[in-house]
């Protein structure tokens, strides 16, 4: 679905974020590269810890201590967004790029009422004042589909359900029309038919207002039903990355494999799940090279040496699917076993 | 794919995380506060100090040498060659050797105050805060409404009538006898420490009741007290195993901030006239019995002012320092 | 592939719920009366039978927690019976009770929650039996060994704490700590929703493998459709405090009678992009427990919604053999 | 809301009655009063305390009756007599009191001789009541008359007379803690773990383990008396204001109880006191702060592209204040009662002496009624709390 | 619901146990257990210890009095140290003592000490630091006293000497109100060894403190200061005679015995004087602190501080009432001194009158001892002292001072009749002359018993009372027997009766039962001494004017302040300019930073001998 002769909207290039905690370096984001073009839906996967939501807030940079971008360019628009200052960057924050979090009634000031809220945006961007703001706070609800609009938007948080809550964080990050919403989680914390209230109301709104999104999220139904395009992180970094129609119907990557093997499936009953052994590495002590490679079946099947030793790249392994995996891709002293298979199918 | 993958094979690399007790992981985090461990170390010097006070000091808590008042740091006793490393005081007592004595006699005061008052408190917070109901409403309220009492006065009154009157709380024998042996006082004399102890632990069990009983109603949500109950534990089995060890890292906080608040509370009392009294020396009643050299020997009340201080500021760092260790918001 | 649920001979019941009401007052006004009711069980009733597992399914605040904690009186019902093997819990004195914690045990949802963080996990799992009395001291250690053992951890871990055990881990010690006893009956409380979906598949296929070993019988709540299904071999749906159908899993997923089953598998993403479904989606919130519509409670998000929705409450009426669903449509 | 209010107001109410049985209780337990030091006075051959005249005191303060008794006259101001109904008089001869008891001597079971009122050789009857002075009773706002520190005249003229030099300390002291503790605690939350964090954090612990009449002393030498001696500008040590003129070096000539010699003789006592309770406001802000910090909103707010300064000062402080605003209502009985230490210290005529003086002297009307409006205080100050709790967290909403 | 049910019968029980106890006739309830009742009575039952008097003599000897007083005034001088020290209850240079060769004096001896204690079986073990007995009772006595400072310096030290001379003393400091308070302490005799500091007058007294039947006990009511249980009857019977005599000698003679009796019998041990400390600025002139003179505001009217038209003198207490009847501290007679001096003043415990014309002496002719014939019903008084009406078979004191039992018919008797006459001129400050109804005035309300005076001992004893009409003055004639040591010195005071009250009544006219409580008197009193007060900021101040009226002109300084200040901050206020003045009920002692100022010269000390002096009681009897 990716036009790879569009030029991306967004460009993130080796983003590394660590935190420094009392434990060690924690390598939340190690090496990232991940391109998002203009009003697709990118899908970004993986288990917690995995470092999908730094990731975004690295975009946001809103990294705060004991966190730090250590290395990487995130270019937003042709700008680096690592390298701009703090005044520049208020202007992309919640004008060009707007977030929504997991945890809607969290991310809203309890204290403050719903329309005062989502003006402020308005205010800062586009200096509305504030009967204005509060007029374009209530046609936005509107929008988002909140019932009764003009007397929700004089509610307080705390008197809002959670998918209502949902709504105005939706509201709030579509006020400025952005070129692109990042959606963290955005229905991990609602009940299965909020779930869906909410993702059709970000489909709608895409559809309308043409942003791109970056969807956050664990739940490969989601992705599924949601993304254009899937990138698939572990342990702070993007091991499989393509469209999403072959990336569920042919994943490549043993973790992505095993991921979508894992699940149950509505009305596909089996006696037993598939498992992925053991548990995300800790991120302080990353295993040299592949960091699945504790987890991996498919090394031992194969027995591959290298994966415990060298760290594999991201690579193409067609046009449009990247992965990292020593399966696919070859190096001096080693040859990958499923990378000529391939070569070979396709020769045919 | 391997579908019929077996349990036990997936061990093996899985502890990832470093083995550590949580005692560790605090003393760790403890020892990153650095005015923490400073505090640390300097009360342990003045515990070391008061603790060896029977050797270190080289005279005797009452031991006046007559004429020699006011002497300088460091004076020589003519006629026995003794040092004093303080001087002496206005009645010529060697200041040195009160002041480690006093000491000794200012912190057992304050631990043990402590120690009454965080157990009172425990026990009376976690039984409130567990049972909840009428108990909780009487037992909450009563505590509010001594903590709606300004203590300082109520501290004057009570001290004022114990100290009087041997006769309205008469204190065992053994009691006298355990502190005395701890704090080096002849048994009798100790009564007015005791009766100090019983006055400020009488108060200060409020605040840790209180502390207690919210960390309980805390714990009561998570849901390994569930898992208790469902495993048919009693109500004395979770609030014993259960609740105060989970509790204990606020309280320990709260202990050692105790240690500061009673250090001075002592001095309070003392230089209100309502303290510990005279044949007992502590650091608060050497202070009001000097304050009034303030102006021109004001190393006197500085003296037993400065380990008041020194010590108030310690207890501090150290529950700060604790605090921060303990946090339970930081990941364990 | 199944092979449990499709056994011919219909297995004895193990636990019979009645009319099971929980109401929790909402105290008010000058002399704290109650003012008002959670109703979070509301008249409900079902059956586990022995060795199966009951899949109860519902979204958050349908009361389906409620429900598990009131089946091992970890909250007290307010009306109805609970007879488990044949003995009334609700009339069982403490020490009874005490006793017949053996045979029945729960999980929890939130594994960190659900250890204590100050206890090493071996006195975690042999918690059990010391409250119970059972054993010396050795004889409970080694007992919770091989618990250990049994869902997949080692020796040397009894000794650790929870903090350093990973989500999937501190789930499997949470099992093992609800073994210990060796109970007939697990309520698991979602179980795996707090796990990532890699862990979850362990942690399934562990409460599976256990079933089968060790003849357990389960009530499975969940919010998640798909694992419910996946583990279950019958489904009850609860919404708001009522149980709105009760059926075999097939059945559920092929035949769903109640429109509020009939969105909730709707609404369940599938991981297959390739798939699109028509959607149902249901509009609005969750109403309150508090002050529950009249008549069926769905009423008011219910896309075939008529007149009498809202005047009576649908009973749940056996509609097909060992299908139970309570709406008005289905005659 | 309306029966949270009655319900609390009723809780109030008891909680009020019980703190006043209390105080009652503890100070007719306490020893001294009236008649103490009376036979420390050495008879002479003009003045001669006797049995008679140490009855007649006794009745003249109430002493001689039963502590009920007392303790109704001083709450609501009876009885004053026997109940009359339609000109007949009842309960007349109940027992009110003793004047004149008797004393015996009784060997206790701690082998020590105990003395015993065994009877009275002059009872109080309700009856004799009728006539005699009594407060209209502490409820209704009349504190009785002091024994000691104003002799038989009201305990309010004590109170009204140190009243406003206690509101003047405390409130200036609460008001500059407040003003510079909050932005403190604010900063120091904002920047955590940075070096002037760490300052401040030590010298806010500094301020707190200072014991405040240490710290009091060591001010009036360092800013009074030496500087004075050393002909620099210095402060007045003391007193609320002076009786007369004097020159101060730079500042010239400053009339006494003009505007700015009350305000020099502020200065020190306010300082101690602001030093001290500094401390108290940053750490206590800043831990509010720091939670505040931790949330998701404030997140929120920067993802909006606000500036921080405006994350910081409306989105975290608004919410940072919600504890912060319900604590300040506590300080509202320290208005009342002073500060005992730094009053003494500093001869500052207020609240705080005065209870410290009827301790002492063993006033006890003086010291009921300034413990009792404290108490009262203190429950107003929690129900006040709770009010205010609805009105800057709209979360919360009282039942 | 159940908390507040739960509420209800809280308060309900609560009310309801108030009215049960309302009801119950308290103090006749009977006492609780007793496991004994009594076998042998209390308070004469002799101290295993210290009833024994070489223990109590072991003691004296083993008191360094001295050192003690360098403890407590280390900067005094040696000689004024040595001029402190007490060898019995009077200072050496006072008219009673009885003379160092009369009396048996202790020096500090610990000698001597030891061989009385081994003596009366308390001896020194091997290696042992406290004595015991036979018995293997140990030398432990308990030392009770307050928790001044002051003592707690003395005290340590003397706890040493005693510890030197194997005596060990459990000491306990406690609060005053409890160790002077009514029915505690002190006054129940709850001691062993106890200390205080009596308050020296100018007559010695002593009746109440060393006469038998002064004996504080439950049978007495608790009447009397013989704290000590002391009952030696040639001294009870001498202290009796001296104050009962106005023949010079025969009081010294008396007092001799007394003395002599007292340090033989050692109930109670003198320890020394204490100072009184004055600190003032030093350009203050006219302040002359003199011994023997309580009121140090003597002169008041010549004091003065050049370039200052105010002298502010420094107070730690503030007068709880002007009102004199009621109040007696001694703040409050300072206070009302300013605007009321006395008539006379003691300079050097001599007599020196001021406001009257001369003393009332029997040798000038202004008291006369007039033969009156007394006879059954008549009110007089005995030879105890004590008001009585006459009976048959009570001993009275007959004209020719010989002790007589009464039979019935008429006998002679003495009566005291004195004159004061004040001298002319005196005025108000409101400008009205002073008058005889004045005093007048002030007798009606001193003998008024609704007035809230304390003591009505002179009002008990009066006869009657003529005010002069030639005159300011009155004639008071006391009652048959009775005879005042100080019968020279006027009794009564002034008020001034033509004061009109803001109500516009006449002072005079205004109930005895109303005056404690009138602005009038107990805040604003008006007077004819050297200042009138002008305001009275309670907690403050209190602020005078010189009073134009004043009979000897008008005083050096136009105003005068007295602050009210803290103990704490006195020093430092005077340091500091606040303060002019602080005086011997402020300063403890001469402290080095008052030395160290006067040195630079910016303040004037003074230190001198006062009254007021310490011992240690000894409790004679177990309790």
């Amino acid at each position: 679905m990716a036009d790879n002769n569009k030029k991306p909207l967004l460009e993130i290039r080796n983003l590394k974020t660590y935190f420094y905690t009392e434990d060690g370096v924690v390598k939340a984001v190690d090496g990232v590269d991940l391109e998002v073009y203009p009003g697709e839906v990118l899908g970004l996967v993986g288990e917690s810890g995995c470092g999908k939501s730094v990731t975004s807030l690295a975009i946001m940079r809103l990294i705060s201590k004991p966190g730090k971008i250590v290395d990487g360019e995130i270019i937003f628009d042709g700008r680096d967004l690592v390298k701009l200052g703090e005044p520049e960057l208020m202007k992309i924050r919640g004008n060009r790029i707007s977030m929504i979090f997991q945890q809607p009634q969290s991310a809203l000031n309890p204290v403050f009422r719903v329309a005062d809220q989502i003006g402020e945006v308005l205010e800062v961007h586009q200096s509305l004042g504030k009967r204005a703001g509060d007029a374009r706070a209530i046609e936005l609800l509107k929008l988002v589909g909140m019932p009764d609009a003009e007397s929700r938007a004089k509610s307080f948080p705390h008197e809002l359900s959670g998918g209502q809550a949902q709504r105005v964080m939706i509201a709030m990050g579509l006020a400025c029309v952005p070129d692109m919403l990042i959606a963290d989680e955005p229905t991990t914390a609602l009940d299965v038919t909020i779930q869906a209230q909410i993702l059709n109301l970000i489909r709608d709104m895409r559809e309308k207002f043409g942003s791109s999104v970056i969807l956050i999220t664990h739940d490969l139904g989601v992705i599924a039903e949601m993304a254009e395009r899937v990138a698939v992180m572990y342990a702070g970094e993007i091991v499989e990355q393509a469209d999403v129609i072959p990336l569920f119907q042919k994943p490549i990557h043993p973790y992505t494999k095993g991921l979508i093997g894992s699940i149950p499936v509505l009305g596909r009953v089996r006696d037993q799940l598939d498992v992925i052994p053991g548990s995300v590495p800790n991120l302080v002590n990353l295993p040299p090279g592949c960091r699945f490679a504790p987890r991996c079946q498919a090394r031992k099947e194969y027995n591959l040496s290298i994966c415990t030793e060298k760290r594999p790249a991201l690579h193409d392994f067609e046009p449009g699917h990247k992965v990292r995996c020593w399966l696919y891709q070859d190096d001096e002293q080693h040859v990958a076993p499923l990378k000529a298979k391939k070569t070979a199918k396709e020769k045919k | 794919m391997s579908a019929n993958m077996k349990v036990a094979e997936l061990t093996g690399e899985e502890i990832t995380i470093q083995e550590r007790t949580p005692f560790q992981i605090v003393m760790m985090r403890f020892r990153k506060h650095r005015l923490a461990m400073a505090a640390l170390v300097v009360i342990t010097l003045i515990f070391m100090l008061t603790l060896f006070a029977p050797y270190l000091a080289n005279f005797e808590v009452t031991e006046i040498s007559v004429g020699d008042y006011f002497l300088p740091f460091g004076a020589v006793d003519e006629d026995t060659g003794r040092v004093h490393y303080l001087g002496t005081d206005n009645i010529g007592r060697d200041y040195f050797s009160r002041l480690i004595f006093a000491g000794r006699v200012s912190l057992t005061v304050a631990l043990i105050s402590v120690l009454i008052s965080e157990t009172t408190g425990v026990i009376i917070g976690a039984i409130s805060g567990y049972y909840g109901g009428a108990l909780d409403n009487v037992l909450m309220r009563f505590v509010e409404f001594m903590l709606t009492i300004p203590s300082l006065p109520l501290l004057l009154i009570i001290s004022s009538m114990l100290l009087a009157n041997e006769d309205l709380i008469p204190i065992p024998a053994i009691v006298l006898n355990t502190f005395g042996k701890i704090m080096l006082l002849n048994p009798r004399d100790t009564r007015s420490a005791v009766l100090i102890i019983m006055v400020l632990a009488g108060f200060g069990w409020l605040g840790s009741a209180q502390l207690m009983r919210g960390m309980v109603l805390q714990i009561k949500q998570q849901t390994f007290v569930e898992a208790a109950r469902s495993l048919g534990a009693s109500n004395t089995w979770i609030i014993f195993k259960h609740m105060i060890p989970n509790a204990m890292a606020p309280i320990i906080v709260s202990a050692s901030l105790g240690l500061a608040g009673y250090v001075v509370a002592e001095a309070a009392l003392a230089f209100l006239g309502f303290g510990i009294q005279d044949p007992v020396p502590t650091w608060g009643n050497m202070l009001s019995a000097t304050q009034t050299f303030m102006m021109d020997k004001p190393w006197l009340p500085l003296v037993p002012g400065l380990p008041i201080f020194i010590c108030s500021l310690s207890f501090n760092y150290i529950g700060d320092g604790l605090r921060d260790a303990l946090d339970p918001r930081l990941k364990m | 592939m199944n092979t449990l649920s499709q056994k011919p001979e219909r297995k004895p019941d193990l636990l019979v719920i009645k009319d099971l009401v929980k109401y929790f007052p909402i105290r008010g006004g000058l002399f704290k009366r109650t003012k008002a009711m959670v109703k979070a069980v509301d008249e409900v009733s079902f059956t586990i039978r022995e060795g199966e597992t009951l899949g109860l399914v519902g979204e958050s605040g349908c009361g389906k927690t409620t429900l598990g904690r009131c089946i091992l009186r970890l909250v007290e019902p307010t009306s109805g019976s609970i007879n488990f093997m044949g003995q009334e819990l609700t009339e069982l004195r403490p020490r009874a009770m005490k006793e017949l914690r053996r045979e029945m045990q729960i999980i929890f949802q939130d594994p960190i929650a659900s250890l204590d963080p100050r206890m090493p996990i071996g006195n975690s799992v042999v918690e059990g039996l010391a409250i119970q009395n059972i054993g010396t001291s050795k004889e409970r250690f080694e007992i919770a060994i091989n618990m250990l053992r049994k869902v997949g951890l080692e020796d040397y871990h009894a000794r650790r704490y929870p903090h350093e055990f990973s989500g999937g881990q501190r789930q499997r010690i949470g099992i093992a700590r609800a073994l210990t006893l060796q109970p007939k009956f697990l309520v698991c409380d979602e179980p795996v929703s707090a796990l990532d979906v890699s862990i979850q598949s362990q942690v399934l296929n562990i409460l599976k493998e256990l079933q089968r070993e060790l003849g357990l019988t389960y009530l499975f709540i969940a919010h998640n459709l798909s694992v419910v299904e996946h583990i279950s071999d019958r489904v009850a749906v609860m919404y708001l405090g009522k149980i709105v159908e009760v059926t075999s899993r097939k059945e559920l997923y092929l035949n769903p009678l109640h429109p509020y089953t009939k969105a909730l598998l709707a609404a369940i993403p599938i991981p297959d992009p390739t798939i699109k479904r028509e959607r149902l989606v249901l509009k609005g919130d969750v109403p309150s427990p508090v002050n529950p519509p009249s008549g069926c409670r769905f009423h008011t998000r219910c896309p075939f919604v008529f007149d009498h929705c809202s005047q009576e409450t649908p009973p749940l009426r056996e509609v097909h053999p060992d299908h139970w669903a309570a709406c008005w449509l289905v005659e | 809301m309306v029966a949270y209010l009655v319900r609390r107001v009723l809780q109030m109410i008891l909680v009020v009655f019980i703190s006043a049985i209390a105080s009652f209780a503890l100070l007719s337990l306490a020893p001294g009063g009236p008649l103490a030091g009376l036979r420390q006075t050495p008879a002479t051959s003009r003045f001669y305390i006797s049995a008679e005249d140490i009855a007649r005191i006794r009745t003249k303060y109430d002493l001689d009756l039963t502590i009920p008794v007392r303790f109704t006259r001083w709450l609501i101001g009876v009885p004053r007599g026997p109940l009359v109904i339609n000109g007949k008089e009842y309960f007349g001869d109940l027992v009110v009191g003793c004047r004149q008891p008797i004393e015996e001597e009784f060997l206790n079971d701690r082998g020590k001789y105990e003395t015993r009122v065994t009877g009275c050789s002059e009872i109080v009857y309700l009856r004799d009541l009728t006539g005699r002075s009594a407060s209209r009773g502490i409820l209704l706002g009349d504190f009785g008359v002091s024994w000691r520190l104003l002799r038989d005249r009201p305990v309010s003229d004590l109170i009204v007379s140190r009243l406003p030099k206690t509101l003047q300390l405390i409130g200036l002291e609460t008001l500059f803690s407040i003003l510079i503790g909050v932005p403190l605690g604010i900063y120091s939350a904002v920047k955590q773990y940075s070096k002037f964090d760490y300052f401040f954090t030590s010298l806010a612990f500094m301020g707190s383990a200072m014991p405040t009449f240490f710290f009091g002393i060591l001010m009036i030498l360092a800013f009074s008396i030496l500087p004075r001696n050393a002909g620099l500008p210095y402060l007045p040590p003391g007193l609320s204001e002076s009786v007369r003129d004097y020159t101060i070096p730079l500042l010239g000539t400053i009339t006494a109880g003009s505007a700015s010699d009350r305000v020099l003789h502020l200065i020190l006592p306010v300082s101690v006191l602001t030093l001290v309770n500094v401390a108290f406001w940053s750490r206590y802000i800043r831990s509010s702060m720091l939670e505040v910090l931790r949330q998701d909103y404030v997140r929120t707010a920067r993802a909006k592209g606000l500036r921080e300064n405006v994350v910081i000062m409306k989105h975290a402080l608004r919410n940072g204040l919600i504890p912060f605003v319900t604590i300040v209502v506590f300080t509202l009985p320290g208005l009342f009662s002073g500060a005992i230490i730094t009053e003494s210290i500093f001869s500052w005529p207020g609240m705080g002496r005065l209870y410290l003086l009827a301790l002492g002297d063993s006033d006890y009307p003086v010291a009921m009624a300034v413990f009792f409006i404290i108490a009262v205080l203190t429950v107003i100050a929690t129900l006040l709390r709770d009010i205010l709790y609805t009105v800057v967290d709209p979360r919360i909403r009282l039942k | 619901m159940k908390q507040n049910r739960f509420m209800l019968v809280l308060g309900l029980l609560v009310v309801a146990s108030m009215v049960l106890a309302a009801c119950q006739p308290g103090p006749v309830a009977t006492p609780e257990v007793i496991i004994e009742t009594v076998e042998r009575e209390a308070y004469t039952t002799p101290h295993p210890i210290l009833s024994d008097v070489r223990v109590r003599q072991a003691m004296a000897y083993c008191t360094n009095k001295l050192e003690l007083v360098q403890s407590v005034y280390p900067l005094a001088p040696e000689a004024q140290q040595q001029e402190l020290v007490l060898n019995t209850m009077m200072r050496g240079g006072h008219w009673a003592y009885a003379g160092d060769e009369n009396i048996t004096i202790y020096p500090f001896d610990p000698a001597a000490g030891a061989a009385l204690l081994d003596e009366a079986g308390w001896t020194l073990a091997e290696g042992a630091t406290v004595r015991s007995n036979a018995d293997g009772e140990t030398l432990n006595i308990k030392f009770t006293t307050t928790t001044a400072a002051f003592r707690q310096t003395w005290a340590a030290v003397w706890e040493q000497q005693m510890e030197a001379c194997g005596i060990d003393i459990l000491r306990l400091h406690v609060p005053a109100s409890w160790w002077f308070g009514d029915t505690t302490g002190l006054a129940r005799r709850d001691f062993e060894l106890g200390a205080f500091a009596w308050v020296g007058q100018v007559d010695p007294g002593g009746v109440t403190l060393y006469s038998c039947d002064q004996i504080p006990s439950p049978a007495n009511g608790w009447e009397g200061q013989n704290y000590m249980g002391w009952c030696n009857e040639a001294a009870s019977t001498a202290v009796k005679n001296a104050n009962n005599t106005l023949i010079l000698q025969e009081r010294i003679d008396n007092y001799k015995i007394l003395q002599a009796e007292f340090t033989k019998d050692v109930p109670s041990i003198p320890l020394f004087n204490r100072t009184e400390t004055f600190a003032a600025v030093a350009g203050l002139t006219g302040f002359e602190p003199i011994s023997g003179q309580e009121y140090y505001l003597y002169d008041v009217g010549k004091w003065e501080l050049p370039g200052q038209d105010t002298i502010v003198l420094g107070f730690t207490q503030e007068p709880a009432s002007l009102f004199g009847l009621v109040e007696d501290a001694f703040v409050a007679q300072l206070a009302l001194y300013m605007v009321l001096p006395g008539a006379i003043t003691t300079k050097n415990y001599d007599f020196q009158a001021v406001y009257i014309q001369d003393f009332a002496t029997i040798e000038n002719g202004g008291s006369v001892l007039n033969e009156v014939e007394v006879k059954a019903g008549d009110t007089v008084v005995d030879a105890n002292g004590d008001v009585v009406t006459l009976e048959a078979g009570m001993s009275v004191k007959n004209f020719a001072g010989e002790i007589v039992e009464f039979t019935g018919d008429p006998i002679k008797m003495q009566q005291l009749v004195s004159t004061f006459k004040y001298i002319d001129g005196i005025t108000w400050e409101d400008g009205v002359p002073l008058s005889s109804a004045d005093f007048a005035l002030s007798q009606k309300i001193a003998c008024d018993p609704e007035s809230g005076a304390t003591s009505f001992y002179v009002c008990d004893r009066t006869a009657g009372v003529v005010f002069l009409t030639d005159a300011v003055g009155y004639t008071h004639s006391w009652l048959p027997g009775y005879t005042d040591p100080l019968y020279f010195t006027p009794i009564w005071g002034t008020y001034p009766a033509h004061r009109v009250l803001a109500d516009g009544r006449v002072l005079a006219d205004v109930p005895a039962v109303e005056w404690a409580t009138l602005p009038e008197i107990s805040e604003q009193p008006i007077g004819w001494g050297p200042y009138k007060l002008v305001e009275w900021v309670k907690g403050e101040k209190l602020v005078y004017e010189a009073n134009p009226y004043w009979v000897f002109g008008a005083p050096k300084t136009p105003n005068f302040v007295i602050q009210i200040i803290t103990a704490e901050s006195a020093e430092a206020l005077l340091l500091g300019g606040e303060v002019d003045v602080l005086a011997s009920e402020t300063l403890a002692g001469l402290s080095q930073t008052l030395a160290d100022a006067e040195a630079a010269g910016t303040i004037k000390t003074w230190s001198i001998a006062g009254g007021t002096w310490e011992h240690i009681d000894i409790s004679l009897f177990i309790r």
